[in-house]
């Protein structure tokens, strides 16, 4: 890494160390804007840090340690969308949504359809729909990636509440929506397609991050909590448990770092630590419950919030089904 | 008549019963709703158990509907799995764990006093695990100080299923802390009315709130109250623990045979039923929840031919434990983001609602609570297979 | 089980704890002939001790427990093929097999064309070929199940090693074989089916029984062994693992038992039997070698027996792909 | 020239080189051949790689071949690699444990007297395990009595790979009992031509024997051959030990991924190229083992950027054995019957030959062999989690 991610790094974890898990979009949302985390991926021309996926990466990591209840994804994503276009808003529009503003977009896979100048269809899983100030819309059929006026006359949000108390996701409806052509950021596939595997990046960044916050907790619960007169840390079976979750999220940061640095085919790349990464994150969650006992079960204590995070990440982004096509599409 | 004669003539007695008295549409109606009003449904039901005597086939004969052998009761279990009845949740203690102390270790004074009140719905709940005694109850903590013909009681106690419509609390507390930690417990039948008990309900992570903390601050228990001898309370607990062995997992086994149709429910809903990967995955899950139907009968089987080896009974845990993840895991993955939505809780559900998120997070009741997975393992590697215990005492230099 | 199981059960196991592991076909089969174990599931009217599948199973499962090298599977399902048929010959068959000759079949989905009475096609997976006097063969498009002398022209026989010593395989290719009215056992689906499902249940046995034996022998290596001056059994890590690997073993034979009494669709219920079974064997068999270390990789131990089994069990009977098929089929 | 050109510019040297050295269709040759056979194929591709200065990268400047970077020796094997070219299998401990263990710590006349002979090609195998002290060399048994300016040692070491071929031994045997075990330990440098050396090849469940039990009978050893002071052995040890880490395993993924068409290959060759429940099968093994290059890089890249810590090569280590377990597994399941028909053994074969019973008992000498994944897991949890260490006394009374 980068001796600026570095310190990114660093400034981001003494933020976020003092957080509560799953602290609130209204806590965390106006202090990240203040301290420039949404500048990570931007360009220095643009008054940004230059930082890329990998910077990108490293924020939604970092955040994902505390489970965050900032909508990152959808946010970072939309600003690289747009700081990469031609719009001849941009400039204002990065100003707004680097500092604060949020405009937000799909986390799973719902299609819309654009054509003839309309939008149709419904958006699912758009973190915080209702704090954003536009979205980030796409047709794969149609090559066409654009940013919507959340005001625009036929756009419905509807509060969709998960398991995951720390998202809060909309469906956003689309009846006959105008696009009038200053919105369209692109028309060409590998834009879509940018932002696809990014966004899989994304998400296997979070899991990542909360992977590796649900071992520090369980492991802090095994060296306090005790049975038979000593520390739960003591007894070999759960260590090796432990082990084997500290090398699988060892690996799949291996891997992220690895694929951010060396991808051919972007694609490829974001659906193979996409698929590795929440496989990890939802394996480390699962057994995190089991290693806390009866008070992983209790609503107050936080471990519950990585593991339906855990759950909720499994389908975000590119499906199992999508990620199984796009790998072995590669070799058979 | 041979037995195997009499045994379905009951089954179809009490398919027929079940068919004409099992709550309509409970799922639905216990759905989001207030706790209250499940417990006026578990009541109600109750009532109508016992009074066909079909809440009470394990007691022994001269009790109220009692004297059915294990093939008789396990009969029962399997027709009311079958019929999709709720569970006597809120009764489970009353009725196994504290009626099975009161008659095999109980005065008849404790007999006569308690039992008439467990038939007319007196809620009783179990006060056995600690914060940080889950799986080790020789560690319990809890105080009972004897002060001339009463127990003072002092502690806090964890997990006690539905203890906040408790009226009554077995018991299980520290009378002595010289020699063995098992030697100093004592066994107490408490009111919990009494002065100095408080309870909280303890928020579950699926919204639920089925279990609560009990908190003693110098509560009185007359000696009159006490079950054995002073220093007893272990052996006493272990009569308690075994009394439902085997038909609770008998009936849970069943149940969740009767709901694999809800999976593929599922895959169909969400246009995966020929996808070959989920359908390998599914066969996988068939063959494993009959394995467990087998391994709960057969247990049953050792029980009702007095067969029983030690740690069979951990077996049947551990494997209704695993199977029961596999099962809700796989409806969680084929649900997919849809499966995802928060829903309600259905209150007194057993842990197939095809609400998969709600039975995942259930399933975890099982692998961790009644002695945990990790426990399992150790009775049968220690006691079963004769590998060497855990140690003691041990030095790390 | 019965009264006269368990007393089988207690002299079989008298007879094979004496014997090594992978004993020899010639040094068993004369003996196993000898005590009786090929009558077990023959009526006795026939001179049998009339103890069906189960009498069958709880043989095969002891002999597995040491990896016998008898061809014990397709004995006992021909000789119960010839018991309940109608065969001319039948009484001097079974005469003769009951005592010790050997009519065997293959163990695998090989398919064979019989048609205008000519037999053609390869069966594979024939256990002691060159020992057998004659095969079961079927037909599952025709319905046909019947019984071919091996000395008829046009059978081939081809020794086909695998990595499981304890089994000799054959291939038995048949060219245009000549198949007599007299050598047809039945005509009806339903016999072919039960011939298939009982093999199903046999190899589950088998499965059972030599896992059975690995837990057996691992255990005995992990209280011997030791590492850090101390038994391995003593480390917490690997008794969880022996106590998983025990508790598959009970649901295999609860499984097993359950089916045997139980069982309303015998074909589902062997591909019920056969998956399960062949699955918690191999996962004992591969977790046994780990848990021998170095030692298990020497072949001067008989661990590896064991393994090589296993892997050779699972694609025995029906595969895992038509098990798959069996079990699913009733519920989609 | 940038760090990256100049890497780039060996590659392409390399790949070049291998082009037209890699001896052609080695698997072949070296199927079912005698030992003997195999042994001269080493030895000629030895040879080549010496000269070329491609089989000791990793000495220090001066030495030959020597002064390459990390990342250069990176570069050289994965292109050796990507060439399936054989394993260096018999020299390894020569070039690797013998070599740096002499350099790092030998006197200046012990590495006159043995560094050339490593370069011609003299074969020297590890005398560290012993039956009994696989993975916990600090119990080792073997005596080295001093007698004078002699050792005499008696004992029997095991797992030696290509003992029966070797030319000399690194010996760590027990020169002391008194005091704590590690301290005890001598590091020798031993003729395994010497009186009263006898060695035992170990034949191995794949029918190979690459493996060799040795015997010391009264074998004399000259204080001259010892490296370091009497009772330094364990730390020595560990720098031999430490001589090729991450190196190999960035090799042998890079094999793993390199070989990953095998599979397809059976998977159309028993038709089941279109098996969704196969397909997903697949895609995991194929993110897996892209993990597992990406562990053994990253963990490559802390070797030289000088910020590895304590564990981190334990979970390189561990990560390849299971992810090697995973993809022969998927191989030997594709293969279905086919798979189960003998084969014999590949020589010097890595573990993926496409013959996935070979390939699938070979995968265990990676979760066995160098530090057990049990092993890896206790360093894991202990020092790089902080979880308390196992206990070195226990009662369990």
């Amino acid at each position: 890494m980068s001796e600026m991610l570095n310190e990114l790094q660093a400034s981001i974890r003494q933020v976020m160390d003092d957080k509560s898990n799953g602290t609130s979009e209204q806590e965390i949302w106006p202090q990240l804007a203040e301290l420039g985390w949404l500048l990570v991926g931007v360009d220095e021309e643009k008054g940004g840090l230059e930082q890329g996926l990998a910077g990108m990466c490293l924020v939604v990591r970092e955040m994902a340690r505390r489970v965050s209840a900032a909508p990152i994804i959808p946010a970072l994503l939309t600003i690289d969308a747009i700081a990469y276009s031609n719009l001849v808003s941009r400039d204002a529009l990065l100003e707004n949504l680097m500092y604060g503003g949020l405009a937000s977009c799909s986390l799973a896979s719902s299609e819309l359809q654009i054509s003839d100048n309309k939008i149709n269809g419904t958006l699912t899983a758009v973190p915080s729909a209702d704090n954003a100030s536009a979205f980030l819309v796409w047709d794969k059929t149609e090559d066409m990636l654009a940013l919507v006026d959340a005001a625009t006359v036929g756009i419905e949000i509807a509060h969709r509440p998960t398991w995951d108390s720390t998202r809060r996701l909309f469906d956003v409806a689309f009846s006959n929506v105008a696009l009038p052509e200053s919105a369209i950021l692109s028309r060409d596939s590998a834009s879509v397609a940018s932002v696809l595997s990014q966004r899989d990046f994304l998400i296997a960044a979070d899991c990542l991050g909360a992977a590796e916050g649900v071992l520090a907790m369980t492991l802090e619960h095994l060296m306090v909590r005790e049975q038979f007169s000593r520390p739960l840390a003591m007894f070999q079976a759960l260590k090796h448990r432990c082990a084997d979750i500290k090398s699988q999220i060892v690996a799949a940061e291996s891997l992220l770092m690895d694929k951010l640095v060396n991808a051919e085919d972007l694609a490829l790349a974001g659906a193979t630590v996409k698929q590795f990464n929440s496989e990890v994150f939802s394996w480390a969650a699962e057994d995190a419950l089991q290693l806390h006992g009866g008070v992983g079960m209790a609503s107050e204590h936080d471990c519950h919030l990585f593991l339906k995070r855990a759950m909720l990440n499994k389908h975000l982004g590119h499906t199992d089904k999508q990620t199984t096509q796009i790998l072995v599409a590669n070799f058979i | 008549m041979t037995t195997d004669n009499k045994q379905s003539e009951l089954r179809q007695q009490v398919r027929k019963w079940l068919a004409s008295n099992t709550p309509k549409a409970w799922r639905e109606t216990m759905t989001g709703v207030d706790q209250q009003v499940f417990v006026a449904a578990q009541q109600a039901w109750f009532k109508n158990l016992v009074a066909e005597g079909y809440a009470t086939p394990h007691w022994p004969a001269g009790y109220h509907g009692g004297g059915r052998s294990l093939a008789e009761q396990q009969v029962i279990y399997e027709e009311i799995a079958r019929a999709d009845a709720p569970r006597l949740i809120m009764y489970f203690v009353s009725l196994y764990h504290a009626a099975c102390t009161l008659i095999e270790c109980g005065t008849k004074e404790q007999q006569e006093k308690y039992l008439p009140g467990i038939l007319n719905g007196e809620i009783w709940c179990q006060g056995f695990s600690e914060p940080n005694a889950g799986s080790d109850l020789a560690s319990l903590k809890t105080k009972a100080e004897r002060r001339g013909d009463k127990y003072i009681i002092n502690g806090q106690k964890i997990w006690s299923t539905m203890g906040q419509y408790a009226d009554r609390c077995l018991l299980l507390a520290r009378s002595d802390n010289t020699g063995v930690p098992q030697a100093g417990l004592t066994y107490l039948l408490l009111d919990m009315k009494a002065k100095g008990v408080s309870v909280r309900p303890i928020h579950q992570i699926t919204g639920d709130d089925e279990f609560a903390e009990i908190f003693f601050d110098d509560v009185e228990v007359d000696i009159a109250d006490r079950v054995g001898e002073e220093g007893q309370g272990w052996a006493i607990a272990q009569t308690t623990l075994a009394s439902e062995r085997g038909l609770t997992l008998v009936e849970l086994s069943q149940r969740m045979r009767h709901k694999m149709p809800l999976l593929v429910e599922t895959l169909k809903q969400q246009g995966l039923s020929s996808n070959q990967a989920l359908q390998k995955d599914l066969a996988k899950v068939i063959a494993k929840v009959d394995a467990c139907c087998a391994v709960a009968d057969q247990y049953l089987l050792k029980r009702i031919t007095h067969t029983e080896g030690v740690g069979d009974a951990s077996i049947v845990k551990l494997f209704y434990a695993r199977t029961l993840r596999d099962f809700v895991s796989l409806g969680r993955d084929c649900a997919g983001l849809d499966g995802q939505y928060f829903t309600d809780c259905v209150r007194g559900a057993t842990q197939e609602t095809g609400l998969w998120m709600l039975d995942f997070m259930n399933s975890y009741n099982w692998s961790i609570a009644g002695g945990s997975d990790e426990i399992q393992r150790n009775i049968i590697a220690e006691r079963m297979l004769g590998m060497p215990r855990e140690p003691k005492q041990w030095t790390t230099k």
